[in-house]
């Protein structure tokens, strides 16, 4: 299809469909019976076999037209492109309509108390009994888990295996008496995240995502696209323009929701946006030993936007190939949100003990000193990605590995 | 001078050591942050009573115990690694070391013996926390005798019993006493990162004082270097503290089929940061030991606060980060520690400020 | 403005590479080091006819190539990375900088032609090389037009076969030139640090001097800065080069049964290097796309120097570091990298200086 | 014997005995003969069982004579000591009185170019033929090997055992054609090492130290008596008070042999003692930039000095037990080497770049930035010091040994 037979056919669509009175889902599921919900995905699966180029004009007669899309922020994202990738003829049909339609939210499962770096190290016990599998065991960081449907669940279902192979991949159903899900408050206050207890819980054999033993293969691409979702950069959503109807604002709820865990992400960061303006204000800006330290923030924030410019370049040349910049951005923002914290300490001197309301910039200060220690620990800790850069980007050696042969014999955590 | 705690002392230190533990506990600190005043009563008086912990460093002529900074060391140290919530800090030291520095005779007589046996708590109210120089500036006394100005920041302020407040006049900066009751004084709380220390916001408005003492450049320059030695130890307990315990998580902690403390670069990051510890404690406490004998060194209290506010951030930095994510969560107590490394590094001054001050002290004539 | 170098760009990086791969050997550095004039006069000679790589960056109304900042950057950064000896960056970069941006046009049609052939070696005469606001306050005309003053420092000042000077004079700063012959000059070789970049230090009494053009504040800021940016080139080239060799040696060396590149600690340290050189770099190269193309930000080459400096000389001391011993000899030449970066670190302005610069250059107002 | 009859007994014994016209040798062997060389050592070995408080008072009586003692400086003290401990009665007879004399200068052949750290890798061949030991192989930092006349010789004797096991400790005659010793020229300019060169070098069976077997044990005796040196500090000697006479000048001479490889040890320190007036002279101490990191180096300094007084007041107090804090101030003598090395280019600016007799402090502050890297390296790298910090100070568990096995059988350099 040539880019302007896209845009007049999605054009037509829009004429003919779409109405701000239909509910959400209402319209969304004309979206995905028309193919306009998932364009890049294969015909067979709700989708139009588009080329990245092809997607580009959809979205942007979308955004033109001030229409709502599909349902894709936050970890259905990962659930569907998954499924897809994975997942039976059957799964997929089960599964992905509603994804789109947002009839259905999930949750990533993966991480354990035990097992955070490690994430190949789950325990969490997945046993067969005849089309049933037993869930038991408990899940941690689990974003927005309190209000999905259904979720993406890494178990082990081999003990006498290395661990890597006993892994198995679930689609379990959050809706039933053996899921209990109860949020966890992070330091800062905020309660991103939850933690997930599975105490007999069930999964139909047929929500089986791959074989059995599969589990990690099909993790590392959920984890793949996770990764590109961080390198692209998250934040929440800017809400969509003003429209009055049915189908806005319920566009509105769900964006409310889906973005709530995030909002204090911009201050993990470390506001280096904020300094020279706060510097300024308190006069900090007179005092030549600041000066430096802000200085030495400036050519980081800078150097790392610059950076960020010439990966993406690279990126495009190389044809979209995923290289392991990634790690290296994402180091480089600890550097920058660590120092940002130590110049907002410098500038504000002893007021940097008030918090609250009342507190400089509204809090975001004082958010911004208790929040910064995330940056470094929250999808994959700076050692991780410093053992990834070193042995992916430098090509040094692996150090020889304790964590060979069946899983039931390796340490691990009680 | 001494170079080695003495047997006495470190007896006196398990004594202080063995009633924080059962007296002060983290769980207590959850609490205790929660409310109002921040501190508990009956552990105060015991404290203050049988124990005499709150006139350690008072002299004996005044109902104090008469030890000196060593022994107040090890107490704020005992504190500083329990996060003992209370007006210990505010009431004994700040208010304490201000009347014994800067109070008249008559005035010592009658404030000290109170705040010694912890009968009263003081809070001591200051219009700048950042710096010696800028005390005195907002807070004025009149040419009617009468005390108007913000003090942004007092520790305790809304608990305390009594105020005391140095203030700028005509003549010159005093040392004044305020009644809870008196008109013109309003006391608002103000939300601190650290909740185990209370502060709040004291607005005083044509408020009628009494006066307790003149107070020189000099004698104000030595509290002050008495409150930031005293703070540091304090800091030093809690940075002690805090690396031992992430040290022990890492020996625990099983990643990759090994605990991750085995792993090289998580032990030179610890070693690194026993380095400044030892560093930083090894410099704090030889302050208290010369202050002691009489033979401190003049740029040595600000040398000491600048390195513990720099080691205590950094080693929670690095307490949070080595625990990962559990590290970050609320439930965890790391984050208790991580908000009292980052408000004392500031408190009275930050490392920078104390590193300017002490190239001054050492004969560098002023950059500015 | 591009964000890639360009496939042409590319190929002529080839280009000088392979030149310098034949021609720029440690071996050769280390003899020429010994020698006073510290090039090779064939090498000059080849380098500048054949390849025209003197007059890279000048214009080709006057005899250059009529490339830029990036080629310049190009050409710099492969003899960084060789530690090339010769004046291409006295003569070249500094002269030829010098005199594009600041001569009139006469002297350019004069000059230019001479630099960019390389028929002649230029050495500039700097005052400062410390900071863009000292120069011309030690070396000045007299009202009779008469140079006098010391320059403690002029890079292949013995080498070469014409001086520039920038001197200050009652009407201003100016651009002048010396002939190596005239009376009252005097040159005396320094022993650098670095020997693969000869100092002399040039003393003026009462010389006679050719005017070549005036000098405002403004235009001798832009020299500043085009010169930083090809210093920070010239710096990139060495520190990459000596990080790759790094990681190269940690993978071959084996101690306690495995090699010293899979231990932890190191992978750390030379991830957290490469963090360094990726921004230092990414940001140098992007300042000279942006110069290139006529949108360059006031306060870049500030920041690029700052970093480089830190950088280079990060990885030159984690280069001896985890080589060990015989990273620390003689014979290993690591340490003639560790010089040049040492040296460079400071050439121009120290990352201190640039910082405060840098910040200045985004409007907060000047600190002193 | 009690403290003052010591001092009496001395006394006398340097009214009978000493001359200033004597020989150095001469009057040294009178010292040996009369026990007063190294009054420490055993009866049976030319000492008198002295407690260290009694030898202090012999070491103040021959002070306050001006009388010059024993050789005891450099390398022969590592040697002298070892033998002591592990050699046989015959050996002890054969070099020890030598030493003490100063007759025989010793030198240490322990590390290799592909064994620093990891000393007990060393695969210096000893084959034994008959009654004599053939050895070849390469031995590299070894002070003073140019002037030495015996070496301390650690190689290996057996490849099929694990590498700690295979190691024997050899006293080798260094002269003799079999050993070639070459100068090593540091970064610095200095030689202060060499490079000594095995080729079917000689060493007769009674100079076999301990059994076969027993090197490393027997090494690490000697490594211990270094890191004793280390923590007392090193460094010229004060030359003795000047006293005309053979005996005084002969010394002299010793001494500025023995202390020729350290004069540029104080430079490896980084002369933080020079910072001060560097930054008056120039000005610096008028910029806060540099004022912060003066003051910053100053609290590492005065940290420094007050953490190693306690250190001894502890050892003190614990009778003597060598206590792991060694390693702590060796790594802060590497911190504060770095940033003095890093103030005082501050300071200099531009100035940093010139070196020679000519430039700042008479070259010393350029010297000083090229020797700095030497701190952290030299006497057991950084790395090694913190992996000891961690392990013996804080616990923490050690990696697993990629080297057990048969010699024969680990990587190594080639």
């Amino acid at each position: 299809m040539q880019l302007s037979e896209i845009k007049a056919a999605v054009n037509q669509f829009i004429d003919e469909a779409f109405s701000p009175d239909l509910s959400l889902v209402a319209w969304r599921q004309r979206l995905v019976a028309a193919g306009w919900a998932a364009p890049m995905w294969p015909k067979a699966y709700f989708g139009r076999d588009f080329s990245p180029a092809q997607v580009a004009v959809v979205n942007e007669v979308f955004q033109a037209r001030g229409v709502v899309g599909a349902a894709q922020l936050g970890p259905r994202r990962l659930a569907a492109e998954t499924i897809l990738a994975h997942g039976s003829d059957a799964q997929k049909h089960r599964y992905l309509p509603k994804i789109l339609t947002g009839e259905h939210a999930w949750c990533q499962l993966f991480s354990e108390p035990g097992s955070g770096s490690d994430l190949a190290g789950a325990s969490t016990k997945a046993e067969r009994q005849g089309d049933v599998w037993i869930m038991n065991g408990q899940k941690v960081w689990n974003t927005s888990a309190h209000h999905a449907d259904f979720g993406i669940l890494v178990a082990r279902s081999d003990w006498d295996v290395p661990k890597h192979q006993g892994l198995s991949y679930f689609l379990i159903n959050m809706r039933q008496p053996g899921v209990q899900v109860r949020p966890l408050r992070q330091m800062n206050g905020h309660a991103s995240f939850n933690e997930v207890f599975l105490t007999d819980a069930r999964v139909d054999h047929n929500d089986l995502l791959g074989q059995e033993g599969e589990g990690w293969a099909i993790a590392t691409t959920t984890l793949s696209i996770e990764r590109q979702g961080f390198a692209r950069g998250r934040g929440p959503t800017p809400i969509h323009r003003e429209i009055t109807g049915r189908v806005f604002e319920e566009y509105a709820k769900e964006i409310a929701i889906d973005n709530e865990p995030y909002t204090w992400y911009p201050q993990r960061e470390g506001r280096p946006d904020l300094v020279l303006q706060r510097a300024e204000a308190t006069g900090a800006i007179n005092d030549p030993v600041i000066r430096q330290e802000m200085a030495k923030l400036f050519c980081l924030t800078e150097a790392a936007k610059i950076s960020a410019n010439r990966v993406a370049a690279e990126r495009t040349r190389a044809d979209n190939q995923v290289l392991p910049a990634g790690s290296l951005g994402k180091l480089g923002a600890s550097v920058i949100a660590r120092q940002a914290a130590h110049v907002h300490t410098m500038i504000s001197g002893a007021e940097a003990m008030l918090s609250g309301p009342e507190s400089a910039e509204a809090g975001l200060i004082a958010e911004t000193l208790i929040s910064v220690p995330a940056i470094s620990i929250a999808g994959g800790t700076d050692e991780i990605q410093k053992n990834i850069i070193a042995e992916r980007v430098l090509g040094m050696p692996k150090e020889q590995r304790m964590d060979t042969g069946p899983f039931r014999d390796i340490a691990r955590n009680n | 001078m001494q170079t080695l705690y003495t047997d006495d002392q470190n007896q006196f230190r398990s004594v202080v050591s063995r009633f924080l533990e059962a007296h002060a506990t983290t769980s207590q600190a959850r609490e205790l942050q929660e409310t109002a005043s921040g501190f508990d009563q009956a552990v105060w008086h015991q404290m203050s009573g049988e124990l005499g912990l709150v006139g350690t460093h008072l002299p004996e002529a005044y109902g104090g115990f008469g030890f000196g900074m060593i022994e107040l060391g090890i107490v704020l140290e005992e504190m500083g690694r329990r996060l003992y919530c209370g007006p210990f800090f505010s009431s004994a030291v700040l208010s304490g070391l201000a009347v014994a520095e800067l109070a008249d005779e008559a005035n010592k007589i009658e404030l000290l013996p109170k705040i010694a046996s912890g009968e009263e708590r003081v809070a001591l109210v200051l219009d700048d926390l950042n710096q010696v120089e800028g005390i005195g500036h907002q807070l004025m006394i009149s040419d009617q005798g009468l005390l108007s100005g913000t003090a942004p920041m007092v520790i305790d302020g809304l608990s305390a019993q009594r105020l005391l407040v140095i203030a700028g006049s005509a003549t010159g900066l005093g040392l004044y006493q305020v009644d809870k009751g008196a008109q013109g004084l309003s006391i608002t709380p103000r939300v601190s990162v650290d909740q185990t220390r209370k502060l709040a916001e004291v607005v005083f408005v044509d408020t009628a004082t009494q006066f307790v003492g003149r107070v020189s450049p000099e004698a104000l320059n030595r509290f002050w270097d008495l409150a930031s030695v005293a703070l540091s130890h304090e800091m030093i307990g809690g940075a002690e503290r805090l690396l031992e315990d992430t040290i022990a998580y890492t020996k625990l902690r099983v990643q990759f089929g090994r605990p991750i403390g085995s792993v090289q670069a998580i032990k030179h990051r610890c070693a690194d940061l026993l380095l400044t510890l030892e560093f930083a404690k090894a410099a704090t406490q030889h302050v208290s030991f010369s202050l002691a004998a009489g033979e401190e060194e003049k740029h040595h209290p600000s040398m000491v606060k600048a390195m513990v506010s720099d080691c205590y951030r950094d080693i929670a930095i690095a307490a949070i980060q080595l625990r990962g994510g559990i590290g970050f969560t609320w439930e965890n107590d790391t984050h208790l520690w991580f908000r009292r490394a980052k408000c004392s590094e500031v408190l009275l001054g930050t490392a920078g400020y104390h590193r300017e001050r002490m190239i001054q002290s050492l004969g560098g004539q002023d950059a500015a």
